[in-house]
Parts: C-alpha cells; sequence; structure tokens
C-alpha cells in the first residue's frame, strides 16, 4: 500500500513558510520596515513565481527596493509575472540573478533594459501580455506564489484601503491568496480602522508602513498647452467623421495628445455641432484631467477607470454621479473590471501608435525596446464574445463588408477601433513603414513573434492630418492597402498611392480627405481647445483638481 | 559636427493660374517643428517661386510635393514664396500653407 | 482688420505670438511695424551655425496709440529661440526706446507737451536673455538698453509686459526691473537664473528644477506681485493686459515714476531693507517670505483665482 | 606671464596713486560692516592727485549669509553696495562743474551674479539692474567712468560690473582675462558643432567666441593693455579723453552707444547699424501720424 496522497501541500509549505517569517511579525500582521527583507527572505523560495505590484500607475516600489536586498543565496531565480516593469529596481533583480523569468504586460521606461538583458540572457521572457490577459493565467498557470502589494492605509488585521488607486490589487491578492500563497502589503499609513475594506484582512499575511507613500505616475496627464494645431485638426476630423458619424456614446481613449484634444474639444466644437448626449457618454477610462471641461459642461454620463490619476482624487469624489464612489464616499478603481468593461461593452477604441505598416498593424515596439501595450489591445480589437446591440456596433457591422465571407448573410455587429496618427512624428519618423520595426524587434530581442499592438484584422479606421481611411469598407487586402496609401501623406507609403486610385476610393467613401469631411483648416487651431493649459483645468474643475507640481506653470 | 542653413529652390507652374490674390502676406512663427512663410505678388509668367531656408538635410524632394500639391490645390501664380523652416514636419508644413491663405480670407483681402 | 483686432481681445497673452501681441496692445488700426518681415532683417550670424533663421530676428518692433498717445513697441517672440537677444534683436530693441525718447525730445522742442501725448515705451517681454549663437553681440545690446532706459528717465516711461511661455530671465530679467513699470500674469515669470542653473548651484534637494509650483513660487507672478517687484497683476488676456497698460500710462508722469523699484538712492535704500529681511528671515521657500507679509495661508495663494487672490493677498511691506 | 584673476584688492593699488585708497568710504556714505558685501570693495581714493571712486571685486572673499556668493560673485549685499557708491559719488560731486566730477574706477574679475534660490526671491535681477542705472546716471551726469579687467567679465555680470562705463580697459587674452558670455567649449556642447569649425568660424565672425580680443573687435571694449605696468598710465589717459569728450558735448561716443558705434567701425557689428537706419527711416514716414 502506498501511502494516501496528500492534499493539503500547498498549505503546509505556506504555514512552513509563515512560522519562518513569524520572529520578525509584530502586533497582528505587522512587520517594521527595517525587517522586510528578512520576511522576505523567509517567504520566498528560488524559483517561486512572485509578483510585484505595479502598472502604468502605482507600484509597490518599497517592497521592490526591500526584494532586491535579499541575499541572492536565499533568494534567486525568481519567476516574475508582474504587470509592469517601470521602475529601475524591477530590472535590477534580473541584473542580480534574484529574478530569472518574467511575465509581463508593459515595459515603460525599463523598456530598452529588458531588450538588453534578454540579448545578455540575464532575463528569460515567457510573454507580453495584455493586462487582461496576464490577470486571465494569474488564475490558470502563472498563479504567483507571493505577492507584493501596495495600498493606502492597511491595520494590524490586513485589512487594506486601496481606495483610488485600487488597480490591480484585487486580481493579484484574489488568484494568490486562494492558492495558498502569501500577500505581503506595504501601506502608506498604518491605521486602527482603514477608511473602507478594499481587501479583506484574512487575504493578507503581513502589513508594513513603507517609509515614504507608494510611487505614483500621472501617465494620463497631458498638459492642453502642447496641443498642436494638427492635433486640433484631426481632432475635428474625429469628431465629424467618426463619432457624429457613427453616434460613438461609449468609448475608451488611449494616453496621448490626439486624444486629449478631442476631449478639450466637446465643450467647443462638438457644442456647435450639437452632439451632446449624442456621443461620448460613457467611458471606460482613467481620471484624465482633460476630459474635466466635458464633465463639467454635462457631457459625460458615467466613466468607470481602470486606475486613479494622481492629483484628480478630490474632482472625482465631488462628481460621484459620474465616477464609482464607495459608500464612503471615495472612489475605487479596478483594473480587471474596466478592462473586461473595455473590451466588451464599449462601441470604439481610439488611439494613437508610433508605427503603422502597409497592411495595418500598428505596433509601438521600436527595435531596442520590449515595451508592451499594456491595456489598449484588450480594448484595440473586435470583441468576439459580445452579443448586445448598440446602435454604433451594428453601423459598424453593417459597414464591414468582408464580414459576409464568413457569415454569409448572417448579420453582426463590430466594434469600432481606430488609429489616430500624424504621418510624421518627431524627427521627421513616418508613421507610415513597410515594415514596422517590431520585426527588427523581434530578432533583437529574440521573441516568436514581432509585438503588435492592433493587428490589421482589428483594425477599422484610421485618421491621420490627410484624411479618414474607413478600412471596414474595403473588399480585401488590396483596397486595403490603396486605403492606407491614400491618407499615408508624404510618407514613403503615402507617395506610392496612385492619384486616379485615391479619388477612387474618395468616391466609393472609403476615403474622406478633410476637404471631404467640409472641415475649414483655418478653424483648425488652439483657440478651439475649452482649456489651454493646466491651471484652466484646474479653473473648470472649480479649484478640485490639484495637479503634479511638475504640470503647474503658475 | 559642422552644419549650415541649406537653401532649397522650386519653381511651379498650375494649369488654371489665379493670380496670387494679395500684394503681400506673413504668416507664422519658426518655433521649434514650426516655420513662417512670406509670399509675394510677383510678375513670374504664371510661375510659383519658393524659397525654403531649412536647417534639415535630405528631404528636398518632401518639400516640392509638399508645395507642388499647395500650388496645385489652390491654383496659385505668380508670387514668390519664402519660407523659413525650423525642422516642421510635411504635416505642420501643410497646414501652416493653408492657414496662411485663410488668414489672408479673413482679412477680406480675396474676393 | 478691427474685427481681427476685436477677437484677439478676448485670447489668452500666453498663447498669442510677438505680432499679435503687439498690435492687439495699442488702439485697433493703428500698430505700424517697423523692420518688419518684409524687411527682411534676419540674423547673418545664424545661418553658418546650421540655425533657422526669422524675417523679425524674433522680436515685433513699432509704433501704435493708445488714445493720444504714442506707443513705441517691441513684443519677443519666445517661440523663436526662446526669444533670446542677438544682434538685430537686440538692434530693434535699442532703437525703439531710443526713437520714443527721441520723439519725445522733438515734441517737447516744438512746445508745451500735454500728459496724454507723451510717448511711453511698452516692452512686451518672452526671453531667456542673450542668444548664445551671437552671444557677444546680444550681451552689448543689453547694456545698449539701460543706456537708453536711463536717458529716458524723466520724459518718457517704459512699461515691460511679462507673460509669455518664456517669462523674462537673464540679462533681460535687469533691463525689466530697471522700467517704471511691470505688468505680469501669473504665468509670466522674472528672474535672473534660470531654475536649472540654481539646481545645478545648489543641489536638488535645495531646488528641484523639475518642480514646476516652486520655480513658479520663486519667479512667478504672483510672487512678484507680493514682493512689489511687479506692479499690476493681470488675467492672461490681451485685453487685461490692455487694460493695465492704459491704466498705467494714464498716471501722471510723476506717479508713475513713483512706482519704480531701483534707480535712485532713496529705491536702492528701501532694497537694502529687504536684503536685511533677506537674512533675518532666512527663508527656505516664498511661501515663508508671503506668509511674513501677513499672509495666513499661504499656500492658498497658488491655486487663487485672479480675483480673489487681489483681493485678499497681502503684500510685503518694510517701510 | 603674470595674471590678475582673483588678485583686485592688488589691483586697485596698481591703478590709483599708491595707499591712497580709503576704503567702505564714498562721500558721505561710510560702510563699516565687513559683513556687508564683503567681496565688493568700494572706496574713495586718488587718481593722478584727484579723488575717485574705486569699486572692485575680491574675489578671496565669501558671503557668509548667501551660499551662492564666493569668488568674486556678485550677489544682493554686493551689488546694492556698489549701487551706494555710485550714487554717493553723484550726491558728493553734484554742485561741481562737469570738469570735477570724481572718475569712477571699476575694477572687474566677476564670474556671476548670485545665482541662488534666495536672490531669485527676493529679486537679484533688482540689484544688478540698481547698480547699472546708478552707473548710467552718473555717466550721464558727467563723471568719467573707466573700467578695467583684470580677470573675469562673464555675461551678466560683466553687464552689472563693466558695460556701463565710458570706457572699458582690459588685459589681453595672454593675461589669462576671460570675456565672455558663455566659453566656446559650452557652445559647441548645446550646439553640437565641432569646437574646432566653431574656432574657425570665429576667426571671419567675432559674435559669440570667448575672449577679450572677440570683444575688442566687437568694440565692446575700448582698448586691450599688453601690460600690467601700462594699466595706471592708460587708465588715468582714458580718463581724460573720457572727460575731453564730455566737455565737448561728445557724450554719445562714450558708453554702451559709443561702443555701438565703435562696433561698427571695428566691423565686428555691421547689421545693428543698418537696422537702426531702416526702423529710423520707416518711422520717419509714418511719424506725423503719431506725433502731431
Amino acid at each position: 500500500m502506498s501511502e494516501p496522497r496528500k492534499w493539503d501541500t500547498r498549505k503546509t509549505d505556506y504555514l512552513e513558510r509563515m512560522s519562518g517569517a513569524a520572529p520578525y511579525i509584530g502586533k497582528g500582521k505587522v512587520v517594521a520596515a527595517p525587517d522586510t527583507t528578512k520576511v522576505l527572505e523567509a517567504a520566498i523560495r528560488p524559483f517561486d513565481r512572485v509578483n510585484i505590484e505595479g502598472n502604468n500607475q502605482k507600484q509597490a516600489d518599497f517592497l521592490a527596493e526591500c526584494l532586491k536586498k535579499c541575499d541572492t543565496h536565499r533568494v534567486h531565480d525568481l519567476h516574475m509575472v508582474q504587470s509592469a516593469v517601470p521602475l529601475a529596481v524591477h530590472l535590477d533583480l534580473f541584473e542580480v540573478g534574484i529574478a530569472r523569468k518574467l511575465d509581463f504586460a508593459f515595459g515603460g521606461p525599463q523598456a530598452g533594459r529588458v531588450a538588453q538583458f534578454i540579448n545578455e540572457g540575464k532575463l528569460q521572457l515567457g510573454a507580453i501580455h495584455t493586462y487582461l490577459e496576464l490577470f486571465a493565467r494569474y488564475f490558470i498557470d502563472l498563479t504567483p506564489r507571493v505577492s507584493l502589494v501596495c495600498a493606502y492605509e492597511g491595520d494590524a488585521s490586513g485589512n487594506l484601503y486601496t481606495g483610488f488607486n485600487t488597480e490591480d490589487t484585487p486580481a493579484i491578492v484574489e488568484a494568490t491568496k486562494f492558492r495558498q500563497g502569501i500577500v505581503i502589503a506595504q501601506v502608506n499609513k498604518l491605521v486602527e480602522k482603514v477608511s473602507r475594506v478594499d481587501i479583506p484582512g484574512e487575504w493578507v499575511d503581513v502589513v508594513v508602513e513603507s517609509p515614504k507613500p507608494f510611487f505614483l505616475e500621472p501617465l494620463f496627464t497631458r498638459d492642453p498647452a502642447l496641443i498642436t494645431d494638427t492635433q486640433v485638426l484631426m481632432a475635428m476630423m474625429a469628431i465629424d467623421g467618426i463619432y457624429a458619424e457613427y453616434g460613438i456614446k461609449s468609448l475608451n481613449h488611449g494616453i496621448g495628445f490626439n486624444t486629449a484634444a478631442i476631449e478639450l474639444l466637446l465643450p467647443t466644437y462638438g457644442e456647435e455641432r450639437n452632439l451632446k448626449g449624442k456621443i461620448c457618454t460613457e467611458w471606460a477610462l482613467n481620471p484624465h484631467p482633460t476630459l474635466i471641461p466635458a464633465i463639467e459642461t454635462g457631457w459625460v454620463e458615467t466613466i468607470h477607470s481602470f486606475g486613479g490619476e494622481l492629483g484628480m482624487q478630490r474632482y472625482c469624489e465631488a462628481r460621484g454621479d459620474v465616477f464609482f464612489l464607495g459608500p464612503d464616499g471615495t472612489m475605487r478603481s479596478n483594473r480587471a473590471f474596466s478592462q473586461t468593461a473595455g473590451h466588451y461593452a464599449i462601441d470604439m477604441f481610439i488611439g494613437g501608435t508610433l508605427q503603422i505598416d502597409k497592411y495595418g498593424n500598428s505596433s509601438t515596439a521600436t527595435a531596442n525596446r520590449v515595451a508592451g501595450f499594456g491595456g489598449a489591445p484588450n480594448m484595440g480589437c473586435d470583441a468576439k464574445g459580445r452579443r448586445h446591440c448598440t446602435e454604433a456596433w451594428l453601423k459598424c457591422g453593417a459597414e464591414f463588408v468582408s464580414q459576409s465571407e464568413y457569415l454569409g448573410i448572417m448579420p453582426r455587429g463590430k466594434r469600432l477601433v481606430v488609429q489616430m496618427v500624424e504621418t510624421f512624428g518627431e524627427k521627421m519618423a513616418p508613421a507610415f513603414v513597410d515594415k514596422l520595426d517590431a520585426w527588427q524587434l523581434a530578432k533583437n530581442a529574440n521573441l516568436p513573434l514581432p509585438p503588435v499592438m492592433i493587428y490589421a484584422d482589428d483594425l477599422t479606421h484610421i485618421i491621420t492630418e490627410e484624411g479618414i481611411a474607413y478600412l471596414l469598407k474595403c473588399r480585401g487586402l488590396e483596397e486595403r492597402m490603396a486605403a492606407i496609401r491614400g491618407v499615408a501623406g508624404f510618407t514613403d507609403i503615402g507617395l506610392s498611392a496612385k492619384p486616379e486610385e485615391t479619388r477612387a476610393l474618395r468616391e466609393k467613401g472609403i476615403i474622406r480627405t478633410v476637404d471631404d469631411l467640409g472641415i475649414d483648416t483655418g478653424r483648425a487651431n488652439r483657440s478651439l481647445l475649452a482649456a489651454k493649459n493646466m491651471y484652466e483645468l484646474v479653473e473648470w474643475s472649480g479649484g478640485l483638481y490639484d495637479p503634479p507640481v511638475r504640470f503647474r506653470n503658475w | 559636427m559642422r552644419k549650415k542653413l541649406n537653401e532649397l529652390n522650386f519653381e511651379f507652374k498650375v494649369q488654371n493660374p489665379k493670380d496670387f490674390p494679395a500684394e503681400f502676406l506673413h504668416y507664422g512663427v519658426v518655433g521649434s517643428g514650426d516655420m513662417e512663410i512670406i509670399m509675394e505678388k510677383k510678375p513670374l509668367g504664371g510661375a510659383v517661386k519658393v524659397k525654403v531656408l531649412t536647417p534639415v538635410i535630405g528631404f528636398e524632394e518632401v518639400w516640392r510635393r509638399v508645395l507642388n500639391r499647395f500650388v496645385n490645390d489652390t491654383g496659385i501664380a505668380n508670387a514668390s514664396i519664402e519660407i523659413n523652416d525650423c525642422n516642421a514636419t510635411p504635416v505642420v508644413g501643410s497646414l501652416r500653407l493653408r492657414q496662411a491663405l485663410s488668414e489672408l480670407k479673413e482679412v477680406g483681402n480675396v474676393q | 482688420m478691427s474685427s481681427r483686432w476685436e477677437a484677439l481681445q478676448h485670447q489668452s497673452f500666453l498663447e498669442c505670438n510677438a505680432r499679435q501681441r503687439a498690435t492687439a496692445l495699442v488702439d485697433p488700426d493703428t500698430f505700424t511695424e517697423l523692420a518688419g518681415p518684409r524687411d527682411r532683417l534676419s540674423s547673418p550670424h545664424l545661418p553658418v551655425l546650421g540655425e533657422a533663421i526669422q524675417f523679425d530676428d524674433g522680436i515685433v518692433t513699432g509704433v501704435g496709440l493708445i488714445g493720444r498717445k504714442p506707443i513705441f513697441i517691441a513684443s519677443q517672440e519666445g517661440r523663436f529661440i526662446g526669444g533670446a537677444v542677438g544682434e538685430v534683436h537686440g538692434a530693434k530693441l535699442v532703437n525703439i526706446v531710443r526713437l520714443a525718447r527721441e520723439s519725445f525730445d522733438g515734441m517737447t522742442a516744438k512746445g508745451n507737451l500735454p500728459e496724454e501725448r507723451r510717448p511711453a515705451v511698452v516692452l512686451s517681454v518672452d526671453t531667456g536673455g542673450v542668444r548664445l549663437h551671437e552671444a557677444n553681440a546680444g550681451l552689448l545690446a543689453h547694456a545698449e538698453l539701460i543706456d537708453q532706459f536711463q536717458d529716458c528717465k524723466g520724459k518718457v516711461p517704459v512699461v515691460c509686459l511679462i507673460g509669455g511661455k518664456v517669462g523674462c530671465f537673464g540679462g533681460m530679467g535687469f533691463i525689466a526691473a530697471a522700467a517704471d513699470i511691470i505688468i505680469m500674469s501669473q504665468n509670466g515669470r522674472l528672474g535672473l537664473t534660470g531654475p536649472e542653473v540654481i539646481e545645478e548651484e545648489m543641489g536638488k534637494e535645495e531646488f528641484d528644477s523639475s518642480d514646476r509650483s516652486l520655480v513658479y513660487r520663486t519667479t512667478g507672478g504672483k510672487h512678484r506681485y507680493i514682493m512689489r517687484d511687479c506692479n499690476f497683476l493681470a488675467a492672461d488676456s490681451i485685453a487685461a493686459f490692455r487694460a493695465a497698460l492704459r491704466d498705467a500710462l494714464a498716471l501722471p508722469y510723476a506717479a508713475l515714476d513713483a512706482q519704480r523699484r531701483i534707480g535712485s538712492l532713496e529705491k536702492v535704500e528701501e532694497q537694502l531693507k529687504l536684503v536685511d529681511l533677506c537674512v533675518k528671515l532666512a527663508p527656505k521657500d516664498s511661501k515663508d517670505v508671503w506668509k511674513y507679509a501677513g499672509n495666513e495661508d499661504p499656500g492658498a495663494l497658488v491655486d487663487m483665482t485672479l480675483d480673489t487672490f487681489l483681493k485678499q493677498v497681502k503684500r510685503l511691506s518694510v517701510a | 606671464m603674470e595674471k590678475l584673476i582673483g588678485k583686485g584688492r592688488a589691483a586697485i593699488d596698481m591703478v590709483v596713486d599708491r595707499g591712497t585708497l580709503e576704503e567702505g568710504v564714498v562721500g558721505e556714505l561710510t560702510v563699516s560692516d565687513k559683513e556687508f558685501g564683503p567681496g565688493a570693495v568700494i572706496g574713495t581714493a586718488l587718481l593722478a592727485g584727484e579723488p575717485c571712486t574705486v569699486i572692485a571685486i575680491d574675489a578671496m572673499k565669501r558671503n557668509r549669509k548667501f551660499s551662492v556668493v564666493y569668488a568674486g560673485i556678485i550677489g544682493l549685499e554686493e551689488a546694492y553696495k556698489m549701487a551706494l557708491a555710485v550714487y554717493h559719488s553723484i550726491k558728493a560731486d553734484e554742485h561741481k562743474p562737469l570738469a570735477r566730477k570724481r572718475p569712477l574706477i571699476l575694477i572687474v574679475d566677476t564670474p556671476g551674479n548670485g545665482p541662488g534660490k534666495l536672490e531669485e526671491i527676493f529679486g537679484m535681477n533688482k540689484a544688478t539692474g540698481a547698480y547699472q542705472l546708478a552707473l548710467a546716471e552718473a555717466r550721464k551726469k558727467g563723471h568719467p567712468i573707466v573700467a578695467l579687467v583684470i580677470g573675469r567679465a562673464i555675461s551678466g555680470a560683466f553687464l552689472c560690473h563693466g558695460l556701463q562705463a565710458d570706457h572699458i580697459l582690459s588685459l589681453g587674452p595672454q593675461f589669462g582675462t576671460l570675456v565672455h558670455v558663455m566659453p566656446l567649449t559650452s557652445i559647441a556642447r548645446i550646439t553640437k558643432l565641432d569646437i574646432e569649425w566653431l574656432q574657425e568660424l570665429a576667426k571671419d565672425n567675432p559674435v559669440f567666441a570667448a575672449g577679450p580680443d572677440y570683444f575688442f573687435r566687437l568694440g565692446g571694449i575700448e582698448e586691450l593693455l599688453d601690460s600690467i605696468d601700462a594699466m595706471r598710465e592708460r587708465v588715468i589717459a582714458h580718463v581724460a579723453d573720457v572727460r575731453r569728450r564730455k566737455a565737448e558735448g561728445k557724450e554719445e561716443e562714450l558708453g554702451p552707444w559709443g561702443r555701438g558705434l565703435l562696433g561698427e567701425v571695428r566691423g565686428g557689428r555691421r547689421v545693428r547699424a543698418k537696422v537702426m537706419q531702416v526702423m529710423n527711416d520707416e518711422f520717419a514716414a509714418v511719424a506725423d501720424r503719431y506725433l502731431s
């Protein structure tokens, strides 16, 4: 007779690790900041899958620093599974050998080092994901053994208040704790009673008050002073040729000045076009400061946010009809839910990119940076599981001519996926290219596929300063490529367009130029912006918006 | 590095020329990524002459196409155009040329 | 043309370019540009260094009227090489002041000059000072400007307007200080040393130049108003600057001259009291000085709307 | 070669009648506080037997109250102290005839104006502006002002202390004198241009290069001296020359404006005059509309 199989080895292992950490744990679950590294050394074993919470906004930076200080004899070859690696310390872990493998979604400022470390063999890359995809794998094959998270407040029994910046915490904690993993939290403040229980104490093993509040990047703050006339022109085109044309009510805006310009044109140009209530009423969106004027003038009914934006908290909480607030009156963001909302429940995603190839694939990857795309691809794609109908979704589906090649006469809707780019970017870099730099990156960093943010088969429209290409109306690849060439301006791709072909596409309504749209370029200047600088945003907010110091020019 | 400001010269003729509708027009600021334009009426036998001063090398052909399209779209003739460029992209270049002309309309110089 | 002038009045001063500012600050249809783009007096020094040029060398100079008063105006273009002063730019700046003073001399030579006809100099400043590419000529022009200012004393009032993106730094910082009247918006900055240089000198702990709020607390319009370094704080519109300018120029010359910060032994002695206060107070931040001036909650002044600020603020006084 | 950088005090004695400097005293002004603007030396001395005001920089002194003020940097106290000396010179000679207005001798060796936070909060720009206005006033009231560059005359600090003089003399570059806004190395770094090429360009055009010889060609310095021994005699000669021109009503040949004219004569600044001429002509054509 063999030994009966044990069904609780994970729990046993958990208890063993925690008993190693016990000497450092004081009252309740509290650990003093200087003991943190000791606790990590006890809780983490070589080759563990470890999550350091951090995305493009908040960062469990103190715990990351403590992990870096661990004895590399005790802690090494970790498999990091985490949303983002934007801090230097995230890559330092690979440098010193504490970490070995990485599965992530967003590289940010460290993207160059990620590529370099892959090349040097210091970092073994699992895959570059989207946020939602990575969260999904936390529950399938990438469940963390130990997670290092951050919160505004914590109490001795482990309750956490993650508040405005709840973001990824619930997804990480649930995946970790319900597989008998260990959850360690850094909190800005240890309190008697947390403002609201965002994470129940039983799911948290250790609480450390960090010496400094966790780092927050104001990633979605765009200073209106930097918006150009060309961006205003393209925003006018987008409002007329896409938003009004399709009656886009629910949507997401990517990060960038193009979409910031649209937000700031709603109360002026949009108002003039009598579009209030007809477009842009429901959003899956971070609290963009540039949306304040539109909110204040009654354009927006609801916004659910992936994360909180630095300086926007007071404003959001004073606009309870719009943002998602708890019974305690403070906002809660939630990336997993907002990404799900952005995937299933919005009619349009519109964003920018660095490059679009001649087929319509787009990527922000450059030859030497493994940046990843965060959440954009979850929204910049057609949700195949979607079944509910809206006017915009149906219209888009009806115009999507190649659908019938698969569905016959069966009607179906489609998400609008719009890329908005100037034909030339900074330093005369063409936005339209024969081959994406992503190919070179795939070669340089030994990736199985070139990283593509939005695939051509998902892309429905391209807006450039030249015009809008309604790619969804094209029959076949040849026609789509001609439409792309037709709006690619003076780039090499654009110069290869045949004038008669472009003219024919204009007649079919597949390309609409600025003139076709009836837009007066003479009006395309900054005076159309509802706010022209950060101070005017503060004024619009009635003093509720408190911009980060680096954005304050008064 | 050594560099100097480069001078590019172009001449265009269009099918159905319209005389340039003002004696003199100045538009724009030579900010970074931007440019200024002078357009002047000149008896050039129906042609448009353009002089561009730019710190950028290697974009003569792009400038030619940007300007050629502007001249063709607007049909202007008998005009001298001078551009001081500071790394404007063709996107900005085309926009500024169009804005310059609409400035003229606003002032009421165009019938 | 007048409808365009009217439209400009409502525009942000910060947003407008130098020519729009110059044209719209004086009465409609009265602005005549001197040495404008048509003259193509661009810098001969920039092309050899591969730098872009501008037909007016980054400064609009001309003459206009406010009421019956001749206004000699120079308006710097902050977007062209940061409004920096080179040889041509400097010569235009110097000569506009000289033309004003010569006009005054000419007018008074013909007989009694009524106060409302007395010419004035208006400088819309938007510059970091000397232009690196022709630095020596730029520097020498600064010295000429102070010389011309001194010639204006007792004759022609000089008003500086600061509300552009670059502000007023470097050598132009002293030039502005030497004017009779300074009008700023809260977006304007006035100082001598740029924030990056202070950081380099003192360290990031003492002065973090990426903290724009700190930068503006140290040199911005509101701070200068509290310190009495600027005489008027205007909203960020052409109309508001124009109104402040009109109010300033409506003052009799003696009252106007009295608003100076420096320019006499008495004024220097007053400034020295401020220096004593600086030593005594040893402030870590401008807010310490604002508090000393009687502002209980100095931090609240930063985001305050202009109207409320002007009603509530206590300005520093060492008299 | 002997250099005088950092030796402002020694230089005073090489210029004025030996041992005659009465430090801290100008007319009714007496500055006895040694901690007040210690880097600025002011006082009264005799120059060829007649009283003059001396304003010099002592680069060996540090201002203990202002951390960025040392090594010849002009801070708030230093600038106002120098302004006081000028105003008291004017006051002392208020009723004297032109020929007896005391000369002001500026000994120049300064690398900059106080680049600190306190200086910005309280307005360093006012302090240096105040001193410049004072000098301009003294010059226009008939005091001959002669500046002598013995070391560093850099950018804003040279504007402050030097460029308002009637005449400026400088020891030649062989004495290590530094007269510039920015050294060529920094210009090369910022413009990303080759330094060798910039040096070559500077041969034909002195407008950006560093050194007293370039300023000489621009008319920014009246005379370059090739010996320290000549300093005293040349200063005395220039005071006499300035005084003569003032007596003849030729103020326009002196000071910043005079140096503008000199720049054209020496060929270093040719467009300045052309620009002014265009403006004057264009204004003359419309002047009636504005002035009558």
